[in-house]
């Protein structure tokens, strides 16, 4: 199972917190895809050709996607993964 | 010490912390809920990452500026007009380093700790959206 | 609020006052006794005048920075290592104003203010002696 | 009279305060002179040719000399003239 916690507007969104099962390989762009779908929100997340927008950050396991793999980085069983826009502490 | 809290904090404690014998400056920044047409403040935070960010950053400071101490404290939850937002306390041998440092941890802050605010107003309520930045 | 006393000063109160609906930061410079092998230090102020040019900075630097709120206090006597020597409290709407607003009122204090210090060591004493720039 | 003030090392020279009685027209310089020869200061605060140490500042009722008409600065009864090292506060 993959765990993923969802941040602000985001939040509002997808919850706070889900479960998703593993269906063999995926990666981030799927996960994300598979997500949308029930929630409406493909337009927030996606962009027309299917890639992640900008403003989206994803974290796996900590790491930002973009010093992975991107939106192709792979995920396995266990893994965390964070959605969220852009920070704005302070 | 890195902390994030509901709870509000105390500024002298914080500050007597950071007394140090060799410490000649203490420069402190406290953010707090400014009234921009707004009741209050909500602020939500990855705490995990934010806390693992900010210890970072803490750990680029005190390898940049010659430092006695550096403490951040920042708060979550529901905030009024005026409430404290974050506090962070950089103890030196001298000014000019304790100044920077601070500077440096709110500047970095504010771009790289996963943490955001919701601004709540008689109208409703808006996230505030950070710069396009990276984290990383 | 420009002060010079012999008193201790609680900072909690002192940022508590710069709390200003318009204020969204609040950078307080805090200087104290540093263990440079003295055991204290004996500060001497020309009161009347040190208040009259820590006025001026203030002005100048409620003129040039966009602030809510800058209060200035200053001991004289006699203090040990760790001991509190002044405090500066900006409050501002935004911080870089904050920041920059609180070096320059502790840069000039450094230079204008008819102030002095006597570090007192184990071997005796002796008087730290300013820049050599003109007071105006 | 004139109120002279000393501070810092200056002080533990002349002393805290004194009061020094006008003697027909007197300068900054006159005065300092005056002041100087009973402590043994000459050497601390005039040099050589008389003139003022570059690092003595001299205030008259708050303002510089320099400001003023510097060791030339005409003094009248009742002037505070303040005597000091370069400042160090902070």
């Amino acid at each position: 199972m993959i765990k993923v916690k969802a941040f602000a507007r985001f939040r509002e969104v997808f919850g706070k917190e889900l479960g998703v099962e593993l269906d063999g390989k995926t990666t981030v762009v799927d996960l994300l895809t598979g997500l949308c779908a029930p929630h409406d929100a493909h337009d927030i997340i996606l962009d027309e050709s299917g890639g992640i927008k900008k403003y989206v950050n994803i974290l796996v396991n900590g790491r930002h996607i973009q010093s992975l793999s991107g939106a192709q980085t792979e995920l396995a069983d266990g893994d965390e993964v964070a959605i969220f826009p852009p920070v704005a502490g302070g | 010490m890195i902390k994030i809290t509901e709870e509000d904090f105390k500024i002298d404690e914080m500050i007597w912390k950071a007394k140090h014998p060799d410490a000649g400056a203490v420069v402190t920044f406290l953010g707090i809920v400014r009234d921009d047409d707004i009741v209050g403040m909500e602020i939500e935070a990855y705490t995990k990452r934010a806390i693992q960010e900010l210890g970072r950053i803490r750990d680029e400071a005190l390898d940049r500026f010659d430092l006695t101490s550096l403490d951040v404290i920042h708060r979550i939850g529901t905030l009024a007009v005026s409430d404290n937002i974050l506090l962070i306390v950089c103890g030196a041998p001298h000014r000019k380093d304790a100044f920077t440092a601070c500077e440096y941890v709110i500047d970095e802050l504010k771009e790289r700790v996963p943490m955001w605010k919701k601004e709540l107003s008689e109208d409703g309520c808006r996230w505030v959206e950070g710069a396009m930045k990276e984290t990383r």
